[in-house]
């Protein structure tokens, strides 16, 4: 999720309709399960492809109404969730066919190290670490991916030199709809179950987690790499607490706490090696 | 003259508004001719508004300095348990109500003001991004109210502490009267004061208003204290109309609030944005609210509704501005 | 259309909401010629360009003949396939990216391909940077160049794909005088292999250096094309603004009583042991080559970055400026060299940006501004600076750069200070502009106000410094009076012992 | 009567399970007795939501409100407005303020609810080991009233059940729930159960413990719906859930209502169609529906809700 956000915030937009788009793929493919084929690679399509779609929305909205992305996106959330939840009247999809939740636990290359206690790497680290080499690639070897730092960078710019603007922007928002979708799915496969209202809420923990991993919300500066850790950072600040025994009631306040002083320490180092930055090689004095 | 046509188009985008919340007003009326009109309700939608319009205009005057307030909805709710775990021990121990309420008020605006301090602090001082911080304070602030109530809600006011939120003047809700005493300080802390031209100098170019010697970080401090105490007095509202302080209160409002903003013009990216245009877009969906509510419509149908309108009314500024220039340029 | 002809517009006009900024245009640029193109501030010179390059539409009925293809308006992807480049005023270019990339990019997206390649994207940035004969490093961010590297990129990224005519907004106005040879040489190399170049530049000594032909626009019309023989300055002069202006070299004077003196300042990575002296109703000019630190001095004294060590006095006793909000407490005002990003809020009005300065002034006690008295002021300032449009609500950034610059100078003229810290305020400004600007130093000074000059234009320094310092390498390299100083004095110290790093 | 009275049933939120079979419930009732029925409330669970959405409904003009309230001290000012518009009060599933409603319709008897799934827990991890609670939200007063008795109920009981850590918080999620478990296992490796308050809770911890083969060393027990959580008590994951049936709670709700509005109060052991016997407190107005369902791996598939 954190991956698909990374390009748009790039960009310098932003989008809090992520979690409602993730709600509605989720609905979508249950439903889709249950009803029509329970063939795994077929619920992906269906997943990546409703993505897909609800990100082109937003993307359109971007690119052709140019409208705020944050505003637009506002707007789509509430019509998104709205929607899934006025049809499916936040019941959940339960029967989700088997062969698709043990798709969710397959571990890849596990290895028994003591006997009933298999460990691996779960499938969905590797659809993490797969949907991070994607964007990875896309943000550096493609012209789009070029093209996205450079809007960051300079709109005017980049809009000089000749790159379409709108494509771009619609692009990286269907591509983020895409990456939902296929979050989404995971996340179905796991969770053997679908409730629309489960992802409430989620938008700001995404963009934290994009932000904490060193991407500038004024757009341009940011790495795939960064965005993985600030995910699991995040992950880490959420649920190692209980691991550290801290009380329930403190938790949040030490979150809340690590947060600020993490995000202020690195901004004060920050400018204090840009002060000190060489502007003028100054000359020597003669001996 | 440029001049006119400037302040014209200006204009027009509450021009749009005021169309919006008459209609959606009209077409509520008509769907619902008895109870909609009926002075019970405008009143009870007197009542209703406040709480969220103080908060909007919170987050309004952030958004205006370039900023964001992610921590709105919990500075009010914990400025207003703060004051609430004071003001019902206070009046169980015995002190007269009105001491009691003055110094609640007190506490509720001091907590409030720490809040926006810590906020203000680490925006313009450290120089870290708004939704960063406030993000941040935040989590924080909420979890400093749960450990205060331990999850409960604090209760045990006097009773004279609710006619803040339950009473009316002459029919006129007290929260209105607050509210709008507020609307009209506001108006001449942004419109018309020093403070307000630097907010709005400072929201479009942060380096070039400090470059004028205009002290920027003083400037955010108080944007930040300022919008902090906005946020006290919705949460002491809030509290007295529920007579009781939650952490949860209200924390629909904080993406609402970020929509009415920008409904009401307000650019997400800083620098402009209008009162009057922020309290028409409150109005404009508290109307949709109550109508829907009292027509009984799905409360999902109501979201899709309000998303509709906020892309509406964008879709609509920006083909206007373009028409506008087309014909011009 | 002749064969020789590489681009020829004809009825091109513009209109902005109330401006008339090109009226019926006619041009041609022949292949392999150097057309210069010049006008007062906010003559249409930017406008022209942008329609050139395509992104701003022409009105309707204007004639766009490129090669023989013709149109009546270009998108900037056309404008490119068709060989037309543009280095604009500001460049262009993205800071957070690569100086390699900064350079490819642009033929990547000509040829439309997909993918990015890394490794072929260095070795054409590379070999650029080796044909300009400048050294950059190609995988640094280019935020962290020079402003001077940063022209020098913006022009190597226009070679990279085949322009045909590559056209320069004022590409001279951030580079000295060994950059602006290099740059001319290199323009020459390439008018050589029939590239011709528009080029846009106020200082006319230069446009004589490197012009074939002279295109003189005057408020948004086309006045005539001019081969360069048979022209000299003083007619170009009269062409451009209707009259006759001489470069007023004003009278010297000696002042003794000393209102700021540094001692000894130093900052880590900008300057080293600046000590010096500013006198009441002088003016004292800094000057040196781009890079020299003369900004960073500037910027120290002004609070923004201040020394690591060193004193500043004013009237004798020791000041302590940690922010600008100190240095405007010392009433010292600063006139910054980037006006677009330091000297003004440009999404603001003219009025807003001219009184921002003195909210102090123009307030009650309750703090609340008084309107009339903003609106008096600001149409007052802009009338007397004589700053067109005369239209105080209009937003600063649909101003033309020079006036955008006046702009600049009236917020601290309308907040009398006593010293006033100046970074080339003349950059971008037609001459006859220049020469107001210039009195109005001048006058400033003889009111009684000490001014800190920096320019990297000697003859500017020449005509109004009383005294000089030049700069080299954030040392201190000479200093000289104002009425005895040349150009070749200053120059030699200034450019002594680095001559083989700039070249 | 030959009016036809319109009754408000207000849940904590709608779009959850728990509120929608409740829906069916109620809505079954308002046709079995031929009355308007509105089922309507916020879309998250927040009290101030609620408050406005009842000072809508009072500008409607109803006959009797029925609210679950997300918070009972924030709908008393609303509630005093409500009675002053002579709209009679009830308040289900979550108690309000006692002096404002004239009914009060408990699905169940908090006491004896915690103290029943404590004894759930001790049936499946024995009297005596680590336990940990994950519940729905650490503010949801219900919530923490089964808590609260379950607690000091173990205390004199069950002196040996030793809790490790405050009760975690959910946020009402089964992804939230099942991160915790698996948090909760790691910290402490020598937990023996796991009790799940809020309906997502159960499942979410029984996920963790399925996932982590930790099924037959880990007891999870809990409060949830018996379709939902049919998967896990099959598999083993989730020994015992604990609820009772939403929809009749619903129905009996808008039958008592509807009585009261004609003239008729609750009577103690009276027979209510569809739902079963209940209990009236002396208080008259206190009615407990009965007692709870537990639902297992052998008679899940019997319910539907
Ligand atoms: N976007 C715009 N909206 C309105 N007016 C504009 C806009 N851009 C330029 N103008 C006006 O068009 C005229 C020509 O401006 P232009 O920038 O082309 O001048 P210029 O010749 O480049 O001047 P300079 O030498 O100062 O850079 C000016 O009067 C300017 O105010
Ligand atoms: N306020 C600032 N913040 C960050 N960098 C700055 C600032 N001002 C100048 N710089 C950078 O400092 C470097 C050196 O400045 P510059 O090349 O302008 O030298 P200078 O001699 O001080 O200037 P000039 O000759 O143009 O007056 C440039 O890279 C410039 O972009
Ligand atoms: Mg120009
Ligand atoms: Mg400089």
């Amino acid at each position: 999720m954190a991956i698909a956000m990374l390009p748009i915030i790039l960009t310098g937009g932003i989008d809090v309709s992520v979690a409602s788009i993730i709600a509605a793929v989720t609905v979508i493919i249950g439903n889709f399960m249950i009803g029509v084929s329970s063939n795994i690679f077929a619920v992906f399509v269906v997943g990546c492809a409703s993505g897909a779609v609800l990100g082109l929305i937003n993307g359109l909205l971007v690119a052709k109404l140019k409208i705020p992305p944050i505003v637009a996106t506002l707007g789509t959330m509430s019509i998104i969730i709205g929607v899934v939840l006025y049809v499916t009247n936040g019941t959940w999809i339960t029967g989700i066919p088997q062969n698709f939740i043990n798709f969710g636990r397959t571990d890849l290359f596990a290895v028994s190290v003591r006997v009933g206690e298999p460990i691996g790497l779960p499938i969905q680290f590797v659809f993490l670490f797969g949907a991070a080499a994607l964007m990875w690639f896309v943000l550096r070897h493609t012209l789009v991916g070029r093209g996205v730092y450079a809007m960051g960078g300079s709109v005017v710019s980049a809009e000089r030199i000749g790159y379409d603007l709108g494509k771009i922007t619609i692009f990286i928002y269907t591509f983020e709809g895409f990456l939902i979708g296929l979050a989404g799915s995971v996340h179905t496969s796991i969770m053997r179950q679908v409730d629309p209202g489960a992802f409430s809420g989620f938008e700001l923990h995404v963009i934290a987690a994009v932000v904490l991993g060193g991407a500038s919300v004024l757009g341009g500066y940011g790495s795939v790499f960064g965005t993985l850790l600030g995910v699991a950072l995040f992950a880490v600040l959420n649920n190692g607490l209980i691991l550290m025994h801290i009380p329930v009631f403190w938790q949040k306040i030490v979150v809340g706490i690590v947060l600020i002083a993490s995000i202020s320490v690195d901004i004060l180092q920050k400018r204090y090696s840009e002060s000190r930055m060489t502007r003028v090689d100054i000359e020597p004095v003669e001996g | 003259m440029p001049t006119n046509k400037l302040s014209a188009f200006i204009k027009r985008k509450e021009f749009i508004l005021l169309v919006i919340f008459v209609l959606v007003f009209v077409l509520m009326s008509a769907l619902a001719p008895k109870q909609f009109l009926r002075p019970f309700n405008i009143q009870s939608m007197a009542f209703q508004l406040p709480e969220f319009g103080i908060l909007a205009i919170a987050m309004m005057v952030v958004i205006v300095s370039g900023g964001i307030n992610l921590s709105i909805t919990y500075t009010a709710t914990l400025s207003s348990i703060v004051a609430a775990v004071a003001i019902s021990s206070m009046s169980q121990a015995g002190v007269a109500d009105w001491k009691v309420i003055l110094l609640g008020i007190v506490i509720a605006l001091a907590t409030s003001l720490a809040a926006g301090a810590i906020n203000g602090f680490v925006v313009a001082y450290v120089g870290v991004t708004p939704m960063l911080v406030t993000l941040g304070t935040m989590t924080l602030f909420e979890g400093v109210s749960l450990n205060i109530t331990k999850g409960g809600a604090i209760s045990g006011f006097p009773d004279s502490f609710l006619w803040l939120g339950n009473a009316t003047i002459i029919g006129i809700p007290v929260p209105m009267v607050i509210f709008v005493a507020i609307v009209l300080a506001s108006w001449y802390l942004m419109g018309r004061s020093r403070f307000g031209f630097s907010v709005y100098m400072i929201g479009c170019n942060p380096r070039a208003t400090m470059f004028s010697g205009i002290n920027v970080k003083r400037v955010l401090m108080g944007v930040y204290l300022f919008s902090a105490v906005l946020c006290a007095l919705s949460g002491l509202i809030m509290s007295s109309r529920y007579n009781s302080a939650k952490e949860s209160y209200g924390s629909s409002y904080l993406l609402q609030s970020i929509a009415a903003a920008v409904l009401g013009g307000t650019d997400i990216a800083g620098g402009y944005g209008s009162l009057s245009g922020t309290v028409l877009a409150v109005m404009i969906l508290q109307v949709i609210t109550s109508g829907t509510n009292i027509i009984g419509i799905n409360p999902y149908l109501t979201n899709i509704i309000m998303g509709a309108i906020l892309i509406f009314v964008l879709a609509l500024n920006y083909l206007s501005s373009r028409r506008e220039s087309r014909k011009l340029g | 259309m002749d064969s020789s002809e590489f681009l020829h517009i004809e009825k091109v006009s513009k209109t902005f909401p109330g401006v008339k900024a090109l009226n019926d245009i006619s041009l041609s640029v022949r292949k392999g010629e150097i057309h210069a193109l010049i006008g007062e501030n906010g003559a249409g010179k930017s406008t022209l360009i942008k329609i050139l390059s395509g992104v701003y539409q022409p009105d309707e009925g204007a004639e766009i003949v490129i090669e023989g293809w013709r149109a009546h308006s270009l998108t900037p992807i056309e404008s490119a396939k068709r060989g037309i480049s543009v280095i604009y005023q500001d460049f262009s270019l993205f800071p957070n990216l690569t100086v390699g990339e900064n350079i490819a990019v642009a033929r990547d997206i000509e040829k439309g391909s997909t993918f990015v390649h890394w490794r072929e994207m260095r070795r054409t940035a590379g070999k650029i940077l080796e044909r300009l004969g400048v050294e950059i490093n190609i995988d640094a961010p280019l935020g962290s160049l020079s402003i001077a590297k940063q022209q020098l990129v913006a022009i190597a990224r226009s070679l990279t794909y085949n322009a045909k005519l590559i056209i320069m907004d004022e590409p001279t106005s951030a580079l000295s005088k060994g950059e602006v040879d290099l740059l001319f040489r290199i323009m020459r190399s390439l008018r050589a292999e029939g590239i011709s170049f528009l080029f846009v530049s106020h200082k006319l000594d230069e446009l004589f250096a490197i012009s074939d032909r002279f295109t003189v626009l005057r408020d948004g019309k086309y006045l005539g094309t001019f081969d360069e023989e048979g022209l000299d300055d003083d007619r170009l002069i009269s062409l451009m603004v209707g009259r006759k202006i001489e470069y007023t070299i004003f009278p010297k004077r000696r002042r003794t009583e000393s209102v700021l003196e540094v001692r000894d300042i130093s900052r880590t990575g900008c300057f080293q042991n600046i000590s010096f002296d500013l006198r009441e109703g002088e003016i004292l000019g800094l000057t040196g080559l781009v890079g020299a630190g003369r900004t960073e001095i500037l910027q120290a004294i002004y609070g923004i970055n201040p020394p690591d060590s060193g004193k500043i006095l004013m009237h004798g006793t020791e000041i302590s400026v940690r922010s600008p909000i100190d240095a405007v407490r010392h009433e010292i005002a600063y006139i910054p060299e980037n006006r677009l990003a330091e000297g003004l809020v440009l999404r603001k009005t003219m009025s807003d940006n001219i009184v921002v300065t003195i909210l102090d002034k123009i307030s009650n006690r309750l703090g609340l501004i008084q309107r009339d008295k903003q609106n008096r002021l600001a149409q007052d300032w802009i009338q007397r600076l004589n700053i067109k449009p005369n239209i105080p609500e209009m937003q600063t950034s649909k101003l033309s750069g020079g006036n955008q610059q006046r702009i600049v100078i009236v917020k601290w003229l309308a907040r009398d200070s006593k010293i006033l810290l100046v970074d080339e305020p003349t950059n971008g400004i037609d001459v006859g502009a220049k020469m107001e600007i210039h009195r109005i130093l001048r006058d400033l000074a003889e009111s009684g106000m000490s001014i800190l000059l920096v320019s990297s234009e000697l003859p500017e320094i020449l005509a109004i410094a009383d005294r000089i310092i030049v700069m080299r390498r954030g040392r201190i390299a000479g200093q000289f009076d104002g009425d005895t100083a040349t150009q070749e004095m200053i120059m030699e110290k200034a450019i002594l012992g680095i001559k083989q790093q700039v070249r | 009567g030959g009016k036809k009275f319109t009754i408000v049933v207000m849940p904590k939120l709608v779009g959850i399970p728990y509120f929608n079979a409740s829906e069916v419930g109620a809505k079954q009732a308002g046709v079995d007795l031929g009355i308007n029925v509105i089922y309507t409330g916020p879309t998250t669970p927040d009290a101030a939501q609620q408050v406005r959405m009842i000072e809508d409904l009072i500008s409607k003009g109803v006959d009797a409100i029925a609210v679950a309230p997300n918070d009972p001290a924030a709908l008393t000012p609303v509630l005093m407005k409500a009675r002053r518009a002579g709209i009679l009060i009830a308040d289900w599933d979550t108690p309000a303020d006692k002096k404002l409603v004239d009914l009060s319709v408990h699905q169940i008897d908090d006491k004896e609810y915690g103290q029943h799934i404590w004894d759930l827990l001790v049936q499946q991890m024995g009297p005596s080991g680590d336990y940990a609670i994950i519940t729905g939200g650490l503010s949801a007063a219900n919530l923490n009233a089964w808590i609260n008795a379950g607690l000091s109920y173990a205390k004199t009981k069950y002196p040996n059940l030793h809790l490790v850590t405050d009760k975690v918080p959910s946020d009402e999620k089964q992804q939230i729930a099942y991160q915790k478990a698996l948090d909760l296992i790691t910290a402490y490796p020598n937990l023996k159960g796991i009790i799940g308050i809020s309906t997502p809770a159960p499942l979410g911890a029984a996920q963790a413990v399925e996932e982590k083969g930790l099924k037959d060393k880990i007891a999870v027990v809990g409060t949830a719906l018996p379709t939902d959580s049919r998967p896990f008590l099959e598999d083993g994951s989730l020994r015992v859930a604990t609820l009772w049936d939403p929809s009749k709670l619903g129905y009996l709700t808008v039958y008592l209502i509807d009585q009261m509005l004609s003239g008729k109060k609750p009577v103690n052991g009276q027979d209510v169609p569809n739902v079963g016997k209940i209990t009236v407190w002396p208080d008259g107005k206190t009615v407990i529906m009965g007692p709870p369902s537990d639902f297992t791996a052998e008679n899940a598939k019997n319910y539907s809700f």
